[in-house]
C-alpha cells in the first residue's frame, strides 16, 4: 500500500519543480520493493533454520510430504506467465508501441488474478493442516505470504490496466509501469522461491 | 453542512468507524460464525475461538480506521483511473486554511505530522513512565506486596514494549517529519500521503496496544488476561500466556509497518529531494542520523514482524513454529511439534540488536549538530561522524547474537560475535571524539538543550563501557539476563534516546510554536532528572553485581538496600520528567516569544518563517556552503543564513 | 585567560584522576566483596569471570575519566556567559588525533578480545573423565537434577567439592535459565535442546540456583538450593537416596528426558 | 508566580492519577485472603479442597457446603482451584494436611512428583491407605511447596501428588462429584520462611496446560508461609 498511497504523490503538482519526480517515485518503490525483501529473507531463513534443526518424524509427521507438485507448478506457471506478459508490455512501451502495452498489461493482470483465485483455492486443498508439523507451518506460512503479496497487488494491477486503457502511459511517461514493474517482478521471482524450496530443501538435515 | 465537511473525514469519523469495525469483527466470530476450527488434528478444539473473535476485531478496526480518516481515497482514485488531484487539492488535503482541524486529520503537510507524532509519542511517553513507576512501585521491598505476580509481569512487559515503540518514533517521527525537510531545503516529504498514513498505522497500533489488559478477562478457555513474556516475546512463553499478547502482536506488526513507512519516505526524501547545492555532505549530522535509523528500521523491523506472525500463528491457528517437541507439549492436546525454541531467539534479536541502535542513531546526529551550534564552531571531522554513524549502522547487524551466549545455539560462533561486539564501539568513539573535539576551544553557551549533551555524554559513556563488559563472554555468562543488563541498556536508551529527545523538543520548540520553553523549569526538570536517572540506575548496576535476576516480582532481601535507592530515585526521576511536560504544556500556551533563529543556528529551518508556512520556502533556496561555517556574520532574522542565496528554483 | 585551550591542565587532571579512582578500586574493590556486592565466588569459573572483570575495570577507567574530564575542562573553561558574541576557531577536524584515536581504540579493543577469549577457551573446555553427570531439568517453575551416573532425581542440587560437574541443562515447557550466581554457571534451558555448561566448585557450603530467564507467574520463585560437600557427605547422600527409591520409581523419573532426547535425536 | 503553582499542581495531579491507576489495577485483579488455621497441641490442621470449578456456582454443592456458598470477588468461576491459596501455619510444628480433591485425573508431565517427598514417613494416606508413591494414571495434581527467595531462610521442600476422582464416579447436574478422594500427610516446619506452593499438574490452558488457572496467582498456586 505504501506506494500507491505515495508513489504519485505530488504528480500533479508543480510546486516542487526542483525535485526529480520520477526518480522520487523510483526510489520509493526500489526501498519498498527492499523492506518486502526482508520479509522473504526472514520466512526463508526460517524455514531452513527449522528444516536444520528437526527430525524426520517431525518435519514431515505422517500424511504431510505428498504436496501436490502438479498444482504448485500450475500455480507457479501462471504467475511466471503474467510475469513475462509484463515484461513485454514494458519493453513495447519503452519502444512506444501503444497496442502491444494495452495488450500486455491486460494479460498480466488477467493471468496475476488467475494466480490470486488458483492460490487461494490451493491453499483451501493443501494435503496437511497448517497444524501438521514444522514443514506445513512453514509451507502454509509461505503461500500465506503469496497470497498477500497478491492481494495487494491487486490495487496496482487493476489501476494499472485502467490507466493503460486510458493511454495515460506513453514512451516518455512511463514511470507507472517501470515503478510497478518493480514490484511485480519480485512477486513473481518469490513464487518461484516457494515453488523451488521445498523442492531443493525437502527433508531435514542429518 | 460545514461541519460535517470538517468532521468527515476526520481522526473522529476514523474512531467511530474504527469501533463498529471492532464490534462487527468480533462478534462476527463470536456470536454467528462461533469460531472457525483450525485444528483438524482435534476437531473439539474451541479454545482459540475467543482469540479469532479479537484478531478479526483488530482488522476490521483497523481497515475502519483507515477508511474513516480517508487514507483510501487517494489510492482509489488512482486505481479506477479518475482524475489525478490538482495542485489546489493536494493543498487542501495539506490543511490548507482548515483552522485547527487539521491537526485531527489525514494531513499531508510534513508539520502537521511533526507536531502529531510529538503529541502521540509525548503520551505514549507518559503511558511507558506509569509503568515505570509502577514497577518500581512493586520494587521497593521485597515481596510482591504492591500487585500479584501476573499484574506485575504485565505491566513489566507492557512499559517494555511500549517504551520501545516510543522511543523508535520520537525522534525520527517528530522530528524527522516536522524539521529534515526543511533542513534540507525540500518543500515537503517525498510521499506527504505516505507520511500521514505512518501516524495514523501508529495512533491504531496504540489503540490496540490499549486492548491488553483487558482481554479475556475471566473467559474460561482463555489463558488468561495480560502478556507474562516481557518485551522480549520468546515463542515459546508467548504461546502460553494471556491473551494480551494477540494484542499485542498486532500492535507491534502495526507500529512496524508505520516505522517502515516513516524510513522509505524520510531515505526517499533525503535522497531526491535535497535543494540545489545541498549535498550529501552538507546536510547536517540530525539528517544523517536519521537516515541511519531508517535505513535499520527498513532492514530489521521484517524480522520482528516475522517473529510475531508466528506467535500469533501458533496461538490461533496452531500452528507448529515454536513448539520443539518436549514432554511438556505433550501434555496438550493436538500439537504436533517440530518448531525450535531457538528460532525465536534469533528473530528475535536480530531485530532486537539493531533495533538499539536504530533508538540512540539519530540522537548521536542531534547531540553533534547542537554541540556545533552552542559551541559556535564547526563539527570536529564531519566525515569522521559519518563514518561513526554508518559503522554502527553496518556493524549492529552483525552482533545479534550476543544476546545468545548462554542459549547454547552454535556455541562456536561466540569468540565472533564477541569481537563484532566490542568492535562496534570503535565507531561509537568516533562519535565520541567528534564531540569533544567539537566542544574543545569553542564558546559553550549552556541552554538546557545544552545541559542534555552533557547529560548524554556522562550517560551514554557509562552505558557504552559497561557494554563492554556484556560484550565478553566470560563476563557476561554471569551478568547476563541480571539487573545489570538492565541498568546498561537503560543508561544507552533513556542516557542515549531519551535525553536527545528532551533536548530536542526544547531546541526546536520555538521552531514548532514560536515560543520558547521556560528557562527556570527547565533547569529544574533538569537536574531532578539526572540526580532520580543516576541514582536509579547506578542503584540498579549495585543490585545486579549482588546477582538479582531481571523481571522478578518478589526478591531476597539481600537486594533490598539497593532496590529502595533505585525506586526512591525513580519516583524523583518520573517527578521531573513531569516538570517537563508541564513545561512543554506551560511553555506552549504561555511561553516568551522567540525571535526568528534563538540559537544563532546556521541550518535552514532557522531561516523560514515562523510559523512555517505551508510550503516552507517562498523560493527553494540554492545552499552555497556546509551546515556549520559559523564565520559568517550572524543574520538577522528572516534573511537566509549560510550563504543560501534565495535565487530561482533549478528544475 | 592564557590557560584557555592548552592540552597540559587536562592532561595532568586526566593522569591523576586515573591513578587516584584505580588506587580507588584496588583498595576498595575487596572491602566491597567482603560487604557483598557481588555473591562469594564458589567456582572456578566464577573466579575467571570476576578476574576479567577486574581487568576491564582497570582498562576502563582511563578511557571513562578520559572523556569525563576533557568535557568537564570543556564546559568549565571555554564556557561563555549567556549567549556567545564572538565564535570558536572554524577547526574542521583533525586527521592524525584521528588516525590516534583509531589506533587507541583498536589496540583496546584488541587486549579486550584476547582476554575475552583466553576467558572463553576455559569455559568451552571439555568435562574430564572424573566429572559428575547432571541433568537439569527445568519447568514451570522448579529445577529437577538427574545424576544420570546414579539414576537418581532431585530437586536440591548437591555437589562435590573440586570434582567437576558437566550440567546438561533442558526444559519441560518453555526457556528458562540456570544460574547459580556464586559459581559463575549459567545455561539457558530451552526445550527441546540440551545445553552443557562444566565447572568446579572449590569451597563448601549452601548457594543458590536462580531462573534468569522470565518464565511466567512464579518466575521469581523458581530457586532451589545448591549444597557443596565433601565427597564422603556426597556418597553418603547418594547411597541413602538408593535404599529409599523402590526401583521402579527410576524409570519414571527417566521420563521426560527420554521424551527429550526421542525429539532432538543426536544433538546433545 | 502562577507558573510555579501550576507546576506543583500538576504534579499532584499527576501523581495522584499513578496512585489511583495502581490501585484500580489491584481492584481488578484477584488477591486470595490468607488462611491461618488455629495451632493446637497435636500441631496445626491444615484442611484444603480442590475444585474443577468453582464451587459456589454449584447450588447442589453448597447445599451440602454453606461455607463454599459465597463467591470471593472477581475471580474466574470457571478455573480449577485450591480453596486456600494463601496458607500462613506457625514455626517448628507438625502440619497435618487434608486435601479433598474434587477433579478428575489428568496426564502428570514430569513423574518425579509421583514420589511423595519430605512428608513424615515418606508415605501418604490416600483414602485410608498409605502410600509411597502412586500410579502415573490416577494422579489428578500435585502440592508441592518449594520456591525460597532467599538463603536466609531454611529450605522447605514437601512434595505430594494427588490422587484423581475416577471418571466412573457419581456427580451432581453440576459435574461435582460427591464424594472427593481424601489424601494426608503430615511434615513439620523450621524456621520462619516464605515459600511457593504449586500443582504440577498441566490442567490449566495453553500450549503446555500451564496457562490459565496455573498461570495466575491464586488458583493452583500460592504461598505457603511459616512465621
Amino acid at each position: 500500500m505504501e506506494i500507491s498511497l505515495g508513489g504519485q504523490g505530488h504528480e500533479a503538482s508543480s510546486h516542487a519543480s526542483h525535485i526529480d519526480e520520477e526518480g522520487k517515485v523510483r526510489v520509493g518503490m526500489l526501498f519498498y520493493v527492499i523492506v518486502d525483501i526482508m520479509f522473504a529473507l526472514f520466512l526463508i531463513s526460517a524455514y531452513v533454520f527449522l528444516r536444520g534443526v528437526n527430525v524426520n518424524n517431525l518435519w514431515f509427521p505422517d500424511g504431510t510430504k505428498n504436496i501436490d507438485l502438479t498444482q504448485t507448478t500450475i500455480q507457479t506457471g501462471l504467475m511466471v506467465a503474467s510475469g513475462l506478459c509484463f515484461v513485454l508490455a514494458h519493453w513495447a512501451v519503452r519502444q512506444g508501441i501503444g497496442g502491444l502495452v494495452k495488450l500486455g498489461i491486460t494479460l498480466a493482470a488477467l493471468l496475476w488474478i488467475a494466480t490470486l483465485i488458483y492460490s487461494i483455492q490451493y491453499m483451501g486443498h493443501l494435503p496437511f493442516t497448517q497444524a501438521g508439523g514444522g514443514f506445513a507451518s512453514m509451507y502454509v506460512l509461505f503461500t500465506g505470504y503469496h497470497i498477500y503479496h497478491l492481494l495487494l497487488g491487486l490495487m496496482f494491477v487493476i489501476g494499472l490496466t485502467v490507466r493503460t486503457l486510458q493511454g495515460r502511459y506513453t514512451r516518455e511517461r512511463h514511470m507507472g509501469i517501470t515503478t510497478i514493474g518493480y514490484y511485480w517482478y519480485w512477486v513473481v521471482i518469490f513464487g518461484v522461491i516457494g515453488y523451488l524450496l521445498p523442492i531443493i530443501l525437502p527433508g531435514p538435515l542429518h | 453542512m460545514s461541519w460535517t465537511r470538517k468532521l468527515v473525514p476526520s481522526y473522529f469519523s476514523g474512531a467511530v468507524l474504527a469501533a463498529i469495525g471492532f464490534i462487527v469483527g468480533s462478534q462476527y466470530v463470536w456470536r454467528v460464525i462461533g469460531g472457525v476450527n483450525w485444528d483438524l488434528n482435534d476437531p473439539g478444539a474451541s479454545g482459540n475461538f475467543l482469540e479469532q473473535g479479537f484478531l478479526a476485531g483488530f482488522v476490521l478496526m483497523t481497515l475502519g480506521w483507515l477508511i474513516g480518516i480517508g487514507a483510501f481515497k487517494y489510492p482509489f482514485t488512482w486505481m479506477l483511473g479518475l482524475k489525478d488531484p490538482d495542485h489546489n487539492e493536494e493543498l487542501r488535503l495539506a490543511g490548507k486554511d482548515a483552522g485547527i482541524i487539521r491537526y485531527f486529520r489525514f494531513t499531508t503537510d510534513h508539520k502537521v505530522v511533526g507536531i502529531q507524532y510529538l503529541v502521540v509519542t509525548m503520551i505514549m511517553l507518559a503511558f511507558g513512565g506509569l509503568g515505570a513507576m509502577l514497577i518500581r512501585t512493586e520494587l521497593m521491598f521485597p515481596g510482591a506486596w504492591a500487585f500479584p505476580k501476573e499484574t506485575y509481569n504485565t505491566i513489566v512487559t507492557m512499559h517494555g514494549m511500549l517504551m520501545i515503540l516510543t522511543i523508535i518514533s520520537f525522534f525520527v517521527g517528530p522530528f524527522g517529519n516536522f524539521v529534515i525537510p526543511i533542513m534540507i531545503g525540500a518543500r515537503d516529504m517525498a510521499f506527504p500521503r505516505l507520511n500521514a498514513l505512518s501516524i495514523a498505522f501508529l495512533i491504531i497500533a496504540m489503540a490496540v496496544y490499549a486492548f491488553i489488559p483487558f482481554m479475556g478477562i475471566g473467559d474460561p478457555l482463555t489463558t488468561g488476561a495480560g502478556v507474562q513474556t516481557g518485551w522480549t516475546v520468546y515463542g515459546t512463553l508467548a504461546d502460553q500466556t494471556g491473551i494480551g499478547v494477540d494484542a499485542l502482536a498486532l500492535a507491534v506488526i502495526l507500529a512496524g509497518v508505520s516505522s517502515q513507512m516513516g524510513a522509505v519516505n524520510l531515505i526517499t526524501t533525503v535522497i531526491a529531494m535535497r535543494a540545489p547545492g545541498m549535498s550529501y555532505t552538507r546536510m547536517p549530522m540530525t539528517v544523517w542520523g536519521s537516515i541511519g535509523a531508517s535505513i535499520l528500521s527498513a532492514l530489521g523491523t521484517a524480522s520482528l514482524t516475522v517473529d510475531l506472525v508466528m506467535i500469533v500463528m501458533d496461538r490461533v491457528f496452531r500452528t507448529s513454529f515454536f513448539f520443539a517437541a518436549t514432554a511438556g507439549d505433550f501434555a496438550n492436546n493436538g500439537y504436533i511439534g517440530g518448531g525450535s525454541a531457538w528460532l525465536t531467539q534469533n528473530l528475535f534479536w536480530f531485530f532486537g540488536h539493531p533495533e538499539v541502535y536504530l533508538l540512540v542513531l539519530p540522537a548521536f546526529g542531534f547531540v553533534m549538530d547542537v554541540t556545533s551550534v552552542f559551541a559556535r564552531k564547526p563539527l570536529f571531522g564531519y566525515k569522521t561522524a559519518i563514518l561513526g554513524l554508518m559503522g554502527v549502522v553496518v556493524l549492529s547487524f552483525l552482533v545479534w547474537m550476543h544476546h545468545e551466549f548462554v542459549s547454547g545455539f552454535l556455541p562456536e560462533l561466540r569468540g565472533f560475535y564477541m569481537a563484532s561486539t566490542e568492535l562496534i564501539s570503535v565507531p561509537t568513539g568516533l562519535i565520541f571524539l567528534v564531540l569533544l573535539g567539537t566542544m574543545w576551544r569553542g564558546r559553550i553557551w549552556m541552554t538546557v538543550t545544552m545541559g542534555f549533551v552533557f547529560a548524554f555524554t556522562w550517560s551514554f559513556l557509562i552505558g557504552g563501557i559497561t557494554g563492554i563488559y556484556l560484550s565478553d563472554v566470560p563476563a557476561d555468562v554471569q551478568l547476563h539476563g541480571g539487573m545489570f543488563v538492565t541498568a546498561h541498556f537503560h543508561y544507552t536508551i533513556v542516557g542515549g534516546a531519551l535525553m536527545g529527545f528532551l533536548g530536542a523538543v526544547y531546541y526546536w520548540f520555538p521552531k514548532m510554536t514560536g515560543r520558547m520553553m521556560d528557562e527556570k523549569i527547565g533547569w529544574i526538570s533538569f537536574w531532578g532528572i539526572q540526580i532520580g536517572f543516576n541514582g536509579t540506575f547506578l542503584a540498579m548496576f549495585y543490585v545486579g553485581l549482588q546477582g538479582m535476576p531481571r523481571r522478578v516480582a518478589d526478591y531476597s532481601p539481600l537486594f533490598a538496600g539497593g532496590n529502595l535507592v533505585a525506586s526512591i530515585s525513580a519516583f524523583v526521576l518520573g517527578a521531573s520528567v513531569i516538570l517537563y511536560f508541564y513545561n512543554v504544556i506551560y511553555s506552549w500556551k504561555a511561553g516568551p516569544i522567540a525571535e526568528a533563529n534563538p540559537w544563532g543556528a546556521k541550518t535552514l529551518e532557522w531561516t523560514t518563517p515562523t510559523p512555517v508556512p505551508l510550503e516552507n520556502f517562498g523560493e527553494i533556496p540554492v545552499v552555497t556552503s556546509g551546515p556549520y561555517n559559523y564565520a559568517e556574520p550572524a543574520t538577522p532574522s528572516g534573511v537566509p543564513a549560510r550563504g543560501v542565496e534565495a535565487g530561482p528554483a533549478i528544475g | 585567560m592564557n590557560s584557555r585551550g592548552n592540552l597540559r591542565t587536562p592532561i595532568i587532571l586526566w593522569v591523576v584522576i586515573s591513578i587516584l579512582l584505580a588506587a580507588l578500586y584496588y583498595f576498595l574493590a575487596p572491602v566491597l566483596a567482603q560487604a557483598g556486592a557481588i555473591p562469594p565466588l564458589a567456582s572456578d569459573v566464577a573466579d575467571n569471570a570476576y578476574q576479567i572483570m577486574a581487568i576491564f575495570t582497570y582498562l576502563s577507567i582511563p578511557v571513562f575519566v578520559g572523556v569525563v574530564v576533557f568535557a568537564a575542562y570543556s564546559l568549565f573553561t571555554f564556557r561563555s556567559r549567556g549567549r556567545p558574541t564572538d565564535i570558536g576557531p572554524q577547526i574542521y577536524g583533525n586527521t592524525r588525533l584521528l588516525g590516534w584515536w583509531l589506533a587507541a581504540s583498536f589496540v583496546l579493543i584488541t587486549v579486550l578480545y584476547v582476554i575475552g577469549f583466553n576467558g572463553l577457551a576455559q569455559l568451552e573446555a571439555a568435562a574430564p573423565a572424573s566429572a559428575l553427570h547432571v541433568r537439569v531439568t527445568a519447568q514451570q517453575w522448579i529445577f529437577n537434577y538427574t545424576y544420570t551416573d546414579y539414576n537418581i532425581s532431585s530437586s536440591t542440587l548437591y555437589l562435590v567439592e573440586n570434582q567437576p560437574v558437566e550440567f546438561t541443562v533442558t526444559s519441560l515447557d518453555v526457556h528458562h535459565s540456570f544460574w547459580i550466581p556464586e559459581m559463575g554457571v549459567k545455561a539457558d534451558a530451552v526445550p527441546g535442546e540440551l545445553n552443557t555448561f562444566v565447572a568446579t566448585p572449590n569451597k563448601l557450603g549452601h548457594y543458590t540456583v536462580r531462573c534468569m530467564e522470565l518464565c511466567g507467574v512464579l518466575h521469581s520463585d523458581m530457586n532451589t538450593n545448591v549444597v557443596v560437600e565433601t565427597s564422603s557427605q556426597f556418597g553418603t547422600w547418594i547411597s541413602q537416596q538408593m535404599s529409599v527409591r523402590p526401583a521402579s520409581l527410576f524409570a519414571a523419573v527417566q521420563l521426560p528426558e527420554a521424551a527429550l532426547l526421542d525429539a532432538s535425536g543426536k544433538r546433545s | 508566580m502562577r507558573k510555579y503553582l501550576g507546576m506543583v499542581g500538576f504534579l499532584v495531579v499527576v501523581a495522584a492519577i499513578v496512585v489511583g491507576v495502581a490501585f484500580a489495577l489491584n481492584a481488578f485483579a484477584f488477591i486470595p485472603a490468607p488462611y491461618a488455621p488455629a495451632a493446637s497441641s497435636g500441631g496445626v490442621t491444615v484442611k484444603e479442597d480442590v475444585f474443577p470449578f468453582a464451587p459456589c456456582t454449584d447450588p447442589d454443592f453448597t447445599k451440602t457446603h454453606p461455607e463454599y456458598a459465597q463467591c470471593r470477588p472477581n475471580y474466574n468461576s470457571q478455573y480449577v482451584l485450591y480453596s486456600e491459596p494463601e496458607i500462613v501455619v506457625p514455626a517448628h510444628t507438625k502440619v497435618t494436611m487434608v486435601i479433598n480433591n474434587y477433579d478428575s485425573t489428568s496426564a502428570l508431565v514430569n513423574n518425579y512428583f509421583l514420589k511423595p517427598q519430605g512428608v513424615d514417613g515418606g508415605v501418604i494416606n490416600v483414602d485410608g491407605q498409605q502410600m509411597d508413591t502412586i500410579d502415573p494414571t490416577v494422579v489428578s495434581h500435585t502440592f508441592v511447596i518449594h520456591g525460597i527467595v532467599s538463603q536466609q531462610q531454611p529450605w522447605l521442600y514437601v512434595g505430594v501428588p494427588i490422587t484423581g476422582v475416577p471418571d466412573s464416579a457419581k456427580t451432581d447436574d453440576a459435574g461435582m462429584p460427591d464424594q472427593p478422594v481424601v489424601t494426608t500427610f503430615t511434615f513439620t516446619t523450621g524456621a520462619p520462611g516464605t515459600y511457593a506452593w504449586q500443582c504440577f499438574v498441566p490442567c490449566g490452558v495453553g500450549f503446555n496446560g500451564f496457562g490459565g488457572p496455573m498461570g495466575t496467582d491464586g488458583y493452583m498456586n500460592g504461598t505457603f508461609t511459616v512465621k
